[in-house]
């Protein structure tokens, strides 16, 4: 279903996302948090990006952990120990399922937001990227589990995904910085939510341009 | 933005590398990853390992010496640094007396410590300070921030490592400390994150931020600029409201530090010390110590924030015992 | 304007007050006519006795104790003092051996200190600095200014009245101090005078003021901003020229001093110190000693300094003796 | 020619043109100066109206010797020396010739600039209150051996005072503050200057205004 040069690919999609939403994500952080999230989102991708030869030749799940153990040395702030803990979770799981399923693919990914919200001691609906992954989480594994296309799924997932960021707007922040300011943060939208919607578009967006996911005709 | 620089990229590295050069008979750079030691590794105590997000400087490096800190792992500008930091600065400074971590209350710095922690050869505690009582501590939040008081946990934990105590003893000291002290913040302006470019927030020349942290976020509240003494006086009630609410004595000797946020002239930094000296000792306070200056700092915010430490034989002594850094130095 | 006052009337006073409050073991403060002096008034030495506009904290006052000056006389901000202040401070001061004026080199200091001393009746002596290498010395000029070179001056000659030594050995060392140092200052934006209520300049976002006194005086030249190191290259190559000028070798031991303006950040400082000292190596000079941080401000002025003192075995022994004064301590 | 109770009156007339002209004032020497200028010459005025009632009551000689004394202990920055010095050197001269004609008011006058001159180390032409106090001197001096009235001699002296405060405008200035900016001082006025100038024309308009001095119709 998914392997290392597929990956690397999402890695660079993913970059160029988050490099081409440096407006609204900056501004985001700048408002109710302390500024740093898209430089730190940047510092994050450049790093991946910088594996790339070495991520391909991986096994998938060496890929993953790779990938969480550079984001974990090299972002830093909050959201470093959270996308590092959700790579290395996702790794940790593929290596008991290989990635042979959709569902296994849900299923790995619902285990790394799993090591976010234990890393993070957060849940849903404390104005975090939380409010992003957990739906899409749950959308990926019903959808995987009702036997839905690579295209469908895709295509619902960047809508949760949407839909999720649009949650934070008028929510209290009780995890992270935010959380200081009371009732200044609603009206505005979650950075790290943003980022893990731009990141999950980029994926989707991907999986669907990608010839070998159409559906036969 | 106007600011002394040559490329954002190089910023932290040139001016750790002229912090090094400037104090190399105090300190030691290590990059790849970035930490800060002392000069002279410190044998047989407990190695006192502090960090967080540059743009507080003095904070931490600035306190690596005798009697303070051994090392202090710098993340970028306003983000944690990350774990391989910390367990490299361990590695190097560990003295086999085991690692305590001195810790602001962040997210961040919380989870990235912890991360290191988890992963730490040695014995090794933490002290996680959270001073700031702009942010109302309830089970809904992550809690109260880390911010000048930092400092005095610094100092003193520093000092009792010295003198040979255990890891139990070090982190009991500075869990007591962080419990005895409470600070708030007031912004004038607000900061500019060299990556950023720009201010972090806008704010008119008739506004303030009451109840800043130290990284430019918003504080509790915007209001009106008013006369010094009325801003001194709310700031130290939210303090004296905050002692009482953690059932300390509103009386007592007290240390008085009064912190320039980056961008405040020192005259303005006495100015409020006389005002939050008068009203503290009016409430029933004795002033025994003080400190005034930039000591914790949100890079090059005009503004000051208030920590009065409650004193007792303990801290005083360990307050007041040698120390050699950067930041702090008297005794010797 | 956003200052933390209450009345522009009574900041000076307020501020003062809580100088000599936070620091009521090392200064004490006497208002109409306004001095600080030491607490303990040393006894037969020769008496130090500097001050100037306020606005340059902590110069002069926070140079008051052990080892530096025996008394500072603050004037209105950015205004010289008036001749009252210093007869009173040399008064209370005087300890039979004499006194020695320090006085930066302004029409208006140099006038009053001028009235002063020909109203002491003690024996007296000036020391004039004047290490501000961005004014052309000439005859048609009223010469250099003093800058942050002053706190060298008020160290080292502090520590040789510390040692007994008279009032024309004091006279010599900081006139000889005052010759083999060279100072250039930048500014980032400009400085508020409180009483003015607006910035003494406007200056756009993309400029800079070389050769900036610590008044907020206009430089010798607006510039376009650059990167520091191409900005740090010409304020080292003026003081190498200056040094020429004056006919000090561009070669041997230094003390290079990285002065804050009031609102630069340490960061920078250590930037530009880092830079600074790369250049003034490759130059032939060896930085055998550093000081980096807030020594004679311009009040809230984003800007720094870089002072070069040709250091010899006298200046370099009175430099490291011991000193303990609220800007300035060690060896105690 | 001049009693103590007109000198009050000089007094306030100058405290209220220096007040009326702070904009002016603190502008040029922000310009090229450090913005001081105007509020010290608002202290040191206050300070002087403040002596009020004791000025009034002691001779002329020792009311200005008390202006000079307490212009020293007032105003500080160069401008508080050189205009104590104005005074005191006034004083001194009076003490010898009694101020019964204009010539010797105007040979006080003299003095009195002379000793800003000596304590300044400075001349005409360097761009200080001098350029415009020794223009004044002079015709001063000249007007009242010609044996111009008091009605006459004011009216140029405003002219004169005028004049010499213009002059300053192309001038490089050599002494004061304003000497470390080189060709950047050119085309500003200096403060100083100014402040002479406000001066001397409101005890022109005082003496003008001043029904003893009216010629008799
Ligand atoms: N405890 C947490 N659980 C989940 N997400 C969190 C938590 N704390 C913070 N976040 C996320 O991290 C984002 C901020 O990341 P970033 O700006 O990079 O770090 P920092 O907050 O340290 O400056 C927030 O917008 C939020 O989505
Ligand atoms: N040496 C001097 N001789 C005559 N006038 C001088 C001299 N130096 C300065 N001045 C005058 O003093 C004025 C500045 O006074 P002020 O602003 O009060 O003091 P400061 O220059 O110390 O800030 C100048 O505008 C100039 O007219
Ligand atoms: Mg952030
Ligand atoms: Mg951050
Ligand atoms: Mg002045
Ligand atoms: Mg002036």
């Amino acid at each position: 279903m998914i392997n290392s040069e597929q990956l690397t690919h999402y890695v660079f999609a993913v970059r160029t996302a988050i490099l081409a939403n440096e407006a609204d994500i900056e501004c985001l952080d700048r408002d109710i948090g302390d500024g740093d999230h898209y430089i730190n989102m940047k510092r994050g991708c450049e790093a991946i990006a910088g594996l790339g030869e070495t991520l391909t030749k991986l096994p998938l799940v060496d890929a993953l952990n790779s990938i969480g153990m550079k984001l974990l040395s090299t972002i830093g702030g909050a959201s470093g120990p959270l996308f590092a803990s959700f790579f290395i979770g996702m790794s940790k799981t593929l290596k008991v399922n290989a990635p042979d399923s959709a569902m296994h693919i849900a299923a790995a990914f619902d285990a790394g937001v799993q090591a976010i919200m234990q890393r993070g001691k957060a849940q849903a609906g404390e104005k975090t990227m939380l409010d992003v992954l957990i739906p899409v989480a749950e959308q990926f594994n019903s959808l995987a589990a009702q036997g839905k296309s690579t295209q469908e799924i895709a295509v619902i997932l960047k809508q949760v995904a949407s839909e999720g960021l649009e949650s934070t707007r008028s929510m209290l922040a009780t995890k992270g910085r935010a959380s200081g300011l009371g009732e200044r943060v609603i009206g505005h939208l979650d950075a790290g939510a943003k980022s893990c919607q731009v990141m999950i578009h980029a994926v989707c967006d991907q999986v669907l341009n990608d010839p070998s996911n159409q559906p036969s005709p | 933005m106007k600011k002394f620089l040559n490329h954002v990229d190089h910023m932290l590295t040139e001016s750790l590398s002229g912090f090094a050069a400037a104090h190399h008979d105090l300190v030691e750079l290590q990059l790849e990853p970035t930490f800060i030691a002392r000069k002279h590794k410190a044998q047989n105590k407990v190695a006192l390992i502090s960090g967080g997000g540059s743009g507080h400087e003095p904070l931490h490096a600035g306190y690596v010496g005798k009697g303070m800190l051994d090392a202090a792992c710098p993340g970028q500008v306003f983000t944690s640094p990350t774990p391989d930091q910390m367990l490299a600065a361990a590695e190097a400074v560990h003295a086999g007396q085991g690692v305590l971590f001195i810790v602001k209350n962040y997210a961040g710095d919380v989870m990235n410590f912890e991360m290191a922690a988890e992963m730490l050869p040695f014995a090794h505690a933490t002290v996680l300070t959270a001073d700031d009582c702009a942010v109302v501590n309830s089970t809904y939040t992550t809690g109260r921030r880390g911010v000048a008081g930092t400092v005095i946990v610094e100092k003193c934990v520093g000092s009792l490592a010295e003198s040979g105590a255990d890891l139990a003893s070090c982190k009991a000291l500075g869990d007591k400390i962080n419990q005895r002290t409470s600070s708030i913040g007031v912004a004038l302006t607000s900061c500019t994150v060299p990556a950023a470019g720009r201010p972090t927030f806008d704010i008119s020349d008739s506004e303030i931020e009451m109840g800043v942290g130290i990284h430019g976020e918003p504080g509790r509240r915007r209001e009106p600029i008013r006369d010094a003494d009325a801003i001194i006086a709310d700031m130290v009630a939210a303090i004296v409201h905050d002692f009482a609410a953690k059932q300390l004595p509103t009386q007592g000797n007290i240390l008085l530090l009064v912190n320039g946020l980056g961008a405040t002239p020192l005259m303005e930094l006495y100015l409020i010390y006389n005002t939050a000296a008068k009203l503290l000792t009016a409430q029933g306070f004795q002033i025994t110590r003080s400190l005034v200056g930039n000591y914790t700092t949100a890079i090059d915010m005009a503004g000051a924030s208030l920590t009065v430490c409650l004193l007792d034989d303990e801290i005083q002594q360990h307050w007041d015992s040698p120390v050699h850094t950067v930041g702090l130095r008297w005794g010797c």
